[in-house]
């Protein structure tokens, strides 16, 4: 499938992979200028993702065959499991987003979808999805002018997931840890948007777009 | 108004898009115009109890989980009083078990 | 008595102190030829027609709350009759006819002011679909311009054409649209109906409907049992709870629509405006409120009031096309219960129990139609059979196909 | 700029070290921090600051909160103009500009004021019964009159150049108030560990305590104010909201809140916004709103320095400014003692003290005493003296009546609960016939009130009630609190008689100031049958004003109850909507405004078709290239003609990424496309792709588009641009709901990838040199053929045989991140092929040409047939829609039925829209055929060629009708034809 060539591209001679925040999020400062960002973001480029449906009655198979081949929990409830490069995002009933880090993107969803066959259907989304990393002390604040699910430390930490809606268009948002550090992750066709949106929302604290990590 | 998924948790209405009656049921059989079985095709399409109380009713969690929702809400005062997941009251009226 | 600028002046010079009652608060009688179930815009103005048109003046109308509670005193007040398909445009034009000559008639100033209705376009889709409207309505008789951006410039200079997330191209305007004085209508018809001799009955809510052998021989009110030849009901949002009481289910759902009103300004919007990118329309009360209102909150209710994510649509939406109201205030906001019905067009026809009328389906829609469905209501009840106007309006329609979907929307009312 | 004369040297909480200035119509004043521009012009001794609505009488300042129906100002100018500003509310900043409004040509002499001589005309309702004759002088004559005197301030002519968020706040208790009892209720609940939120629409905490001289825990009210905002402030989950007016309550919890953010500022600070509104989410509520102070209703009791008894004191205690120089008060209620003391130790001299009971108490009787301030008991003020301002009051006791020179009038009516908040969700106030108040009716879920919200009065049992309704609303949110200590406070006096109006008073005596309604309109509504509350209101207007009634209504109930000879527990009060105050529309919106009002969809290639010069369109929320503009060409149609014979001579790309696409898989899936499409999916081979048509359940067309099959059990679905969401919607509620067991898995992958129409004659030879060698010859891809292979060196990508233009035709799909290489790359290999990128416009010409129904004729009101598609519905299956699809109406032979078109003189345009009319017909709706639904200039036919809905079309293919379009003034001759224009043998395609 798609990404197994695409992340090693520059390598393979492919044509380079436009990543969907290409052109939007360059490092640089945003909105207030003077003291040190309160928020800092970088898109994450090179993932591999997949949108994987369980089959109907075979939850308990893929729970199963998850964990035998990731050493991961698959989560019932919108969490987070991750081991390794590899994480399951629970995005709906019987449906997760797996997604590995470009360490082990290659080949990731043929080999999820041969790993999975018959306890789940696999579609790749590697190109579909663009994910932002965000972290800061203000970070909260800025979140809470699009996205409307209470993300106070006692209602939601790392390794929790919501989708949700977040000025007029779907995202999908989880926490990596108490820094706070989140990633989000928008439909590429909409990414252009949702950055405005962004820059808008944390001009008053200070954007820092920072380098891929 | 705030509806609590069983799968998310407590969301704006803004997250979901309602449908209608859930207590209306697409007949299993075709039918022709004119036929008693047309009747229940009239039920299921266009006439609704559309009562002043408790009311069952099919929400999506569409910019959530997307799942399907049987919300039962009292449509004067619009307090609710439960949300199931479609599928799972599906398969129980199905007689398939959740 | 009879107003006039006459009648204001010696009234003034005696202290105002010698006003009579616009209508009369008498007590029920035992048994009326026709009741009218409903003291909004249509049923008042039934009883209105049904004595001034047909003679038939043994005539009550109930009402629960007081006359004008319901939609007709809570709607944005548009009227116009820019519709596309023939089972409707006849209807609302004819509406928009009695509605030119219905000051003089009730002797009442309703404010009717035809000020231009203007429906914007943000494509050329949008702009072929309005041309198929405006022509629609040409061959009905009913006046259409489509106009281009420099005569939508011209109408409303306000609007924003240059920053817009979806451009203004155009818009179909039809002049003859405008508003009307939402509760002088209903005070309107009730006086006219009143001096007619029709009894205004409000506090009385029905709460059964007798039967006899398959006809209708009165209604269980709170105010007790009264007696009736034939029964119109006109219960727009409570449509639905009134029929179940002889057991009809209706294709109907009731829905909520907000509307909201600003504080007064000096002149800004002239005729009305409708957004195309969006559900939101808007005009200038003569009080200097700007009157606008958006989509339904899209779920079913029977609670006179919405909730924030539609209201912050609306606003978002005016902001789309007029951004000088940025800082102008948003005074009050309120709910009214629709009777949505399953195509979006109404039912004015006989139901299945004998002498036992229905008039609802209204919508977004019903302020405009109150004269026409008034008048066509009162004819259906008095000669037991549609007038052509209300000839599609049938009850039977959804199960012969003869749906009337302006929009094409199908079968699910908070599309309409 | 003189020094205020009217501020005293010390007192009040306002910061003498700093002066601001500020002007009012245009005359230059100075104020000092903490004030508002009421309190500052008070200070200034400008008493008449306004115009009334409908008499146009001079008012001045009535109040010192957001229940000020007089004094509203224009705030600001241009741009940032703001009317109707309350001035009692405004906090004043250096260099701010307000003006008076609704006057001409000024305030002192406002022409309309004539208004006043035609008064007795102009009473309730009077605009019902005339302006009737001649009919059509309303729109021509009178009603422009009345708009342009309608209305007070002007709003501002152009787009507000501040900014404006939304945002969301979720808390276990909300308290809504920053009074002594909001602030006890927060310092409680507070104390307990839930997050609490503290919100007041003031600049500063401590409400009345900031304008009386109470004490607590042995401290100045304001004092323990100060303290209680440092405590709560120290609090890590506390969260203080100054500035901010929780405007409604909505279901389940959820309210709406505005913040002021820059609005004591000249011009907000950069990158700050001008106001926020708060989504606040709250798992408890308590409402300490406080309470409003009732006006008296009595002869001109309108006029500039009639002012409302603790305002006065507000001026007097927390601005330290005198709102006159000799007061007369008049009091049904302890507060008249009250004022009195806190007038005379500012410095106001007080004549007297009128105070309507028989039986005044000694505190009331000591405290005038006290200032030497003359004690008229039983008594009433009948009537002001002086136009422009108070200059003497007429008082009528028992025996005797007399008058007496002042400048100020105090009235002290009594208290009404704001209950506002607790009626939004439908909750009726209730009548307290021992309190003479209406208190809070059944609440919304959650919320709790305490405090003068909640009809207690005295400061003492309000901190205890206060603290009492923290704990509980703490513990009901899961934070039980411990043994926390009430703060302490005296016992007031705080008791009153009610006194709706002042019987047989002399002049107009005003209930609602600023709608200009008096006791005697509503007296006449009741006489004219307008007796319900409701009625009253409407006619009358009373209430309906910016200040929605706060000093009115409850007046104009007594008033009302006293002509009906009801009780007022019958008559009730209106109904209090949503906002609280009046809130900005640019508040609501937020940030979307302008370009961001809804978000915008690009495709993939979306920078290589901008680069292409592409001119865009939108569809939705997708911008799509219309068509791509060559140096020379003048208008659209060039181009578009040009991409067109392009396409149909050689080859052109077109960028049809926006097509929803659906991955479907499990061993149910082609049993649910089975169901979902009304032809046949299930005996599609893999490596096979259909067209397929879905119903709506009501039986008309829903959507088209292609499946192909990519393997046993694994289908991929296309959809419209316009429907994916729904057919997405459609699909899922019929997995979860309609048939739960089916075994299907459904997603959409839209987004995964870029997908290019590749078409012409020569589009296989640009094919082969893109897809790394793989075979795409006709016998690998036949036609509707869909196969899976790898393009631009290694690329997986998927190719499908299909043709919308009617040639030899490829889409294919590479995943989106390569979507402007495989353009750049169509474009590069094809460049001595004369490759051509196209766009919407010259691809709507070639599927006319072709008769394949799109947007205008998918228009939900059109049936299979209608679209000449009748023959796919399967009559083997069940599928969605097709039982109501054998309505009678839905299988009426004269439906409008899709037909072709040219016109008959090439010279002729025709237009999308236009009705068939038969030659020589009148344009009437008897008359009317159907519509033209496509329109095409077709380079093939060298003329405007076009596809419509007409009765019998079909039958009368050859025939010579007209397309009228009498919206455009076009006639048109047009002959009908067969739908597919161009190559019906469909060779090319094959080819
Ligand atoms: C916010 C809003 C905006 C609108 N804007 C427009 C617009 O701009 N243009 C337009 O044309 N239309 C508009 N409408 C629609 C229009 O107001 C209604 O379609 C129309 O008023 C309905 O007819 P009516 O006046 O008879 O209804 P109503 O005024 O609702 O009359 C029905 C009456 O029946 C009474 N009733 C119900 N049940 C009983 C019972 N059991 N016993 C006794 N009485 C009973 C009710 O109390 C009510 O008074 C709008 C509606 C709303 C809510
Ligand atoms: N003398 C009397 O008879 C009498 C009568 C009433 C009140 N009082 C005095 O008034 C005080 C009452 O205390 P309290 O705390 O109940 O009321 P309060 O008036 O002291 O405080 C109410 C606070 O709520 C705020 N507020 C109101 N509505 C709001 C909204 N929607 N959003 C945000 N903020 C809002 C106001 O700005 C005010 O600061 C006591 O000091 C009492 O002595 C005396
Ligand atoms: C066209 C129109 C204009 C209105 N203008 C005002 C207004 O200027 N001031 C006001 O307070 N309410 C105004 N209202 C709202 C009414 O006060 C009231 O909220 C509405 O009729 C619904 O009734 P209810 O709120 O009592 O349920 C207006 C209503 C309509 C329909
Ligand atoms: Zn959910």
């Amino acid at each position: 499938m798609s990404e197994a060539l695409s992340q090693h591209s520059p390598l393979s001679g492919l044509p380079p992979v436009r990543s969907v925040f290409a052109g939007l999020c360059v490092p640089g400062r945003h909105g207030r200028a003077e003291g040190p960002a309160s928020v800092t973001v970088a898109e994450r480029t090179g993932l591999a993702i997949a949108s994987v449906l369980a089959r109907r009655g075979c939850e308990a198979q893929l729970a199963d065959a998850v964990s035998a081949r990731f050493g991961l929990a698959l989560p019932t409830a919108p969490t987070r499991a991750a081991a390794g490069d590899v994480a399951f995002l629970w995005t709906g009933p019987g449906q997760w987003l797996a997604i590995a880090e470009p360490a082990a993107a290659a080949g990731f969803v043929a080999g999820l979808a041969s790993t999975l066959d018959g306890a789940a259907s696999v579609a790749d989304q590697s190109h579909g999805r663009g994910v932002l990393r965000l972290a800061g002390p203000r970070l909260r604040d800025v979140l809470a002018k699009g996205i409307a699910v209470d993300l106070h430390p006692r209602a939601f930490g790392p390794g929790h997931v919501a989708a949700t809606f977040c000025a007029h268009l779907d995202v999908l948002l989880w926490q990596l840890d108490d820094v706070p550090t989140f990633e989000i992750a928008v439909a590429r066709g909409f990414a252009g948007s949702f950055w405005h949106w962004l820059e808008a929302s944390s001009a008053m604290v200070g954007l820092a777009v920072t380098p891929e990590a | 108004m705030r509806i609590t998924c069983p799968h998310c948790g407590e969301r704006g209405n803004e997250e979901f898009s309602y449908l209608g009656d859930a207590t209306v049921r697409r007949p299993a059989e075709p039918a022709s115009p004119g036929t008693p079985a047309f009747d229940d095709w009239m039920g299921f399409v266009y006439l609704r109890d559309n009562p002043a109380g408790q009311h069952r009713e099919l929400w999506q969690h569409l910019h959530g989980c997307r799942a399907w929702l049987v919300v039962t809400r009292d449509i004067r005062s619009h307090a609710i009083a439960s949300v199931e997941d479609a599928r799972s009251v599906a398969l129980a009226r199905d007689g398939a078990g959740a | 008595m009879r107003y006039s600028i006459f009648s204001v002046l010696s009234q003034a010079l005696q202290g105002n102190a010698g006003w009579q009652p616009a209508w009369r608060d008498p007590e029920p009688r035992e048994r009326y030829d026709v009741i009218v179930v409903g003291g909004g815009g249509h049923g008042l103005a039934t009883a209105y027609y049904l004595a001034q048109q047909h003679g038939i003046t043994n005539v009550a109308v109930v009402e629960k709350g007081y006359v004008g509670s319901g939609n007709v005193g809570r709607n944005t007040t548009i009227i116009r009759s820019n519709y596309l398909l023939p089972g409707n445009t006849p209807f609302y034009e004819w509406s928009l006819k009695l509605w030119e000559g219905l000051e003089q008639d009730l002797n009442y100033n309703a404010m009717v002011s035809q000020r231009g209705v203007l429906n914007l376009f943000h494509s050329d889709g949008q702009r072929d679909a309005y041309a198929r409207r405006g022509n629609a309505m040409r061959l009905a008789g009913v006046d259409a311009e489509l106009l281009d951006r420099e005569g939508v410039r011209r109408f409303a200079p306000k609007l924003d054409f240059d920053t817009g997330r979806f451009p203004i191209q155009g818009g179909l305007l039809q002049r003859r649209g405008g508003t009307v004085r939402h509760d002088a209508v209903a005070w309107g018809y009730a006086r006219g109906a009143d001096q007619r001799g029709v009894d205004i009955l409000q506090n009385c809510e029905v709460t059964g409907i007798r039967t006899e052998g398959g006809r209708v021989t009165g209604v269980e009110t709170t105010r007790g049992f009264i007696g009736a030849g034939k029964v119109g009901l006109a219960c727009a949002g409570n449509s639905s709870r009134v029929a179940a009481m002889v057991g009809l289910r209706l294709p109907i759902e009731s829905h909520v629509l907000q509307a909201f009103v600003s504080e007064g300004v000096k002149p800004l919007v002239d005729g009305v405006i409708t957004f195309g990118a969006g559900h939101f329309y808007i005009s200038q009360s003569d009080k200097g409120g700007l009157v606008f209102g958006g989509d339904i909150d899209g779920y079913n209710s029977y609670a006179q009031r919405g909730n924030l994510p539609v209201i912050e649509d609306v606003m978002e939406e005016g902001m789309a096309i007029l951004p000088a109201i940025s800082r102008l205030r948003v005074l009050r906001h309120w709910g009214g219960i629709m009777d949505m019905s399953m195509d979006g067009s109404p039912i004015i026809d006989r139901t299945p129990i004998d002498n036992l009328y229905l008039n609802c389906g209204w919508c977004y829609g019903g302020f405009k139609a109150t004269p026409a469905s008034g008048w066509c209501f009162a004819h259906t009840i008095a000669r037991n059979e549609p007038h052509a106007f209300n000839a599609a309006f049938r009850l039977d329609r959804f199960a012969s196909g003869r749906l009337i979907d302006e929009k094409g929307a199908g079968a699910q009312p908070n599309l309409h | 700029m003189s020094a205020p004369a009217f501020r005293n040297p010390q007192g009040g909480l306002v910061d003498r070290a700093t002066t601001l200035d500020f002007s009012f119509d245009g005359q230059r004043y100075a104020g000092h921090p903490g004030d508002t521009l009421a309190s500052a012009l008070v200070a200034n001794g400008v008493r008449l600051v306004a115009r009334s609505f409908k008499y146009h009488r001079p008012r001045g300042i009535l109040s010192a909160g957001p229940e000020e129906p007089n004094a509203l100002v224009e705030l600001r100018a241009g741009a940032r103009r703001e009317p109707n500003t309350r001035a009692t509310t405004a906090e004043l900043y250096d260099g701010l500009v307000a003006q008076s409004q609704n006057r001409w040509p000024s305030l002192a002499f406002d022409v309309l004021a004539v208004n006043q001589l035609a008064a007795p005309m102009l009473t309730a309702g009077f605009y019902y019964k005339t302006f009737m004759w001649p009919a059509s002088f309303w729109e021509k004559l009178y009603e422009p009159l009345i708009r342009r005197a309608a209305g007070l301030g002007r709003g501002a002519e152009v787009p507000d150049p501040d900014l404006y968020e939304k945002a969301t706040l979720h808390c276990d208790v909300l308290v809504i108030g920053g009074g002594p009892a909001g602030l006890a209720a927060a310092l409680a609940a507070g104390r307990s560990g839930a997050r609490v939120v503290l919100a007041d629409e003031d600049f500063r905490f401590g409400g009345r305590l900031l304008a009386e001289t109470h004490e607590i825990d042995g401290m100045p009210g304001a004092a323990w104010a100060d303290q209680a905002v440092a405590t709560l402030a120290a609090m890590p989950e506390v969260r203080l909201l100054s500035r901010t007016t929780v405007f409604g309550v909505y279901d389940h919890g959820a309210y709406g809140a505005v913040e002021r953010v820059s609005d004591h500022l000249a011009v907000p600070q950069p990158f700050e916004p001008r106001q926020r509104l708060w989504r606040i989410v709250a798992r408890r509520t308590v409402l300490a709103a406080g309470a409003i102070e009732r006006p008296l209703v009595f002869g001109d009791n309108d006029r500039p320095g009639v002012m409302l008894a603790g305002a006065a004191r507000t001026y007097a205690n927390r601005f330290a400014a005198r709102p006159g120089s000799t007061a007369v008060v008049f009091a049904t209620h302890d507060d008249g003692g009250r004022t009195v003391t806190d007038l005379a130790a500012a410095g106001v001299s007080v004549a007297a003290l009128v105070d309507a009971r028989t039986e005044v108490p000694a505190v009331v009787r000591q405290a005038a005493e006290a200032v030497e301030a003359r004690l008229y008991a039983e008594a009433v003020v009948t009537r002001v003296h002086g136009r422009g301002g108070v200059q003497a009051v007429d008082i009528r006791t028992a025996s005797f009546t007399t008058t007496l020179d002042c400048d100020l009038v105090c009235m002290a009516g009594g208290w009404s609960p704001t209950l506002h908040l607790t009626s939004h969700l439908g909750g009726r106030p209730a009548w307290d016939p021992d309190g003479q108040a209406f208190l809070p009716g059944a609440l919304p879920s959650g919320l709790q009130v305490a405090g003068a919200a909640a009809g207690t009065f005295g400061l003492r049992e309000i901190l205890v009630e206060a603290t009492y309704a923290g704990v509980e609303a703490a513990t009901a949110a899961g934070f039980p609190g411990t043994g926390v200590e009430a703060p302490r406070a005296e016992r007031e006096a705080i008791d009153g008689v009610a006194l709706w109006r002042v019987r047989d008073h002399k002049g107009k005596a005003f209930v609602d100031f600023q709608n200009d309604v008096t006791d005697s309109d509503i007296v006449q509504a009741e006489r004219e049958a307008y007796r319900s509350v409701e009625h009253m209101k409407r006619y009358t207007t009373l209430g309906m004003a910016t200040d929605q009634g706060k000093t009115s209504s409850v007046n104009a109930v007594g008033i009302l109850a006293e002509a009906t000879g009801k009780p007022i527990r019958e008559t009730g009060t209106t109904t209090f909507r949503p906002p609280y105050t009046p809130v900005a529309i640019g508040a609501l919106a937020g940030h979307h405004r302008g370009r961001s009002f809804r978000p915008t969809r690009l495709t993939a290639a979306h920078g290589w078709a901008a680069a292409q010069g592409a001119s865009f369109i939108e569809s939705g929320p997708w911008l799509r290239a219309q068509w791509f503009p060559r140096p020379g060409e003048t208008d659209w149609l060039q181009s578009c003609t040009r991409e067109v014979k392009a396409v149909r001579s050689a080859v052109g790309i077109c960028d049809v990424s926006t097509l929803g696409k659906i991955d479907i898989q499990g061993p149910a899936a082609a049993v649910l496309l089975d169901r979902l499409y009304a032809n046949t999916m299930s005996t599609l081979p893999i490596g096979r792709a259909r067209y397929g048509l879905m119903l709506r359940e009501d039986g008309f067309v829903f959507d088209d588009g292609t499946v192909s099959r990519h393997g046993p059990e694994r289908y991929l679905m296309t959809t419209t641009t316009a429907q994916a969401g729904k057919v997405m919607q459609h699909i899922e509620h019929a997995l979860q709901w309609l048939w739960p067991s089916l075994d299907v898995q459904a997603v959409s992958v839209t987004e995964q990838w870029a997908q290019f129409a590749v078409a012409g004659p020569r589009s296989r030879e640009l094919l082969a040199r893109i897809t790394d060698g793989h075979d795409v010859s006709d016998a690998a891809v036949p036609y509707m053929a869909a196969v899976e292979l790898t393009a631009l060196g290694g690329v997986p990508a998927r190719l499908y045989r299909i043709s919308f233009s009617g040639e030899l035709a490829y889409e294919i799909g590479v995943p989106s991140g390569f979507g402007e290489a495989l353009a750049a790359a169509l474009m590069a290999a094809g460049s001595d092929l004369g490759v051509m990128p196209y766009g919407l416009e010259a691809m709507s010409v070639m599927r006319i040409e072709k008769g394949h129904v799109a947007g205008g004729e998918l228009n939900g009101q059109t049936t299979a047939a209608d679209l000449g598609l009748g023959k796919m519905v399967s009559s083997k299956k069940d599928f969605i829609g097709r039982t109501m699809a054998q309505r009678p109406a839905l299988t009426d032979p004269d439906r409008p039925t899709l037909v072709g078109f040219r016109t008959v003189n090439a010279a002729d345009r025709v237009t999308s829209g236009a009705h068939f009319l038969d030659a020589g017909a009148a344009p009437t709706m008897a008359n009317d055929l159907g519509h033209i639904t496509s329109v095409a200039f077709s380079p093939a036919e060298g003329r405007w060629i076009g596809l419509g809905l007409m009765v019998r079309g079909p039958q009368r293919i050859g025939e010579r009708v007209r397309a009228w379009d009498g919206v455009r003034n076009r006639d048109v001759p047009i002959e009908l034809c067969s739908p597919c224009f161009y190559d019906p043998a469909g060779a090319r395609l094959r080819g």
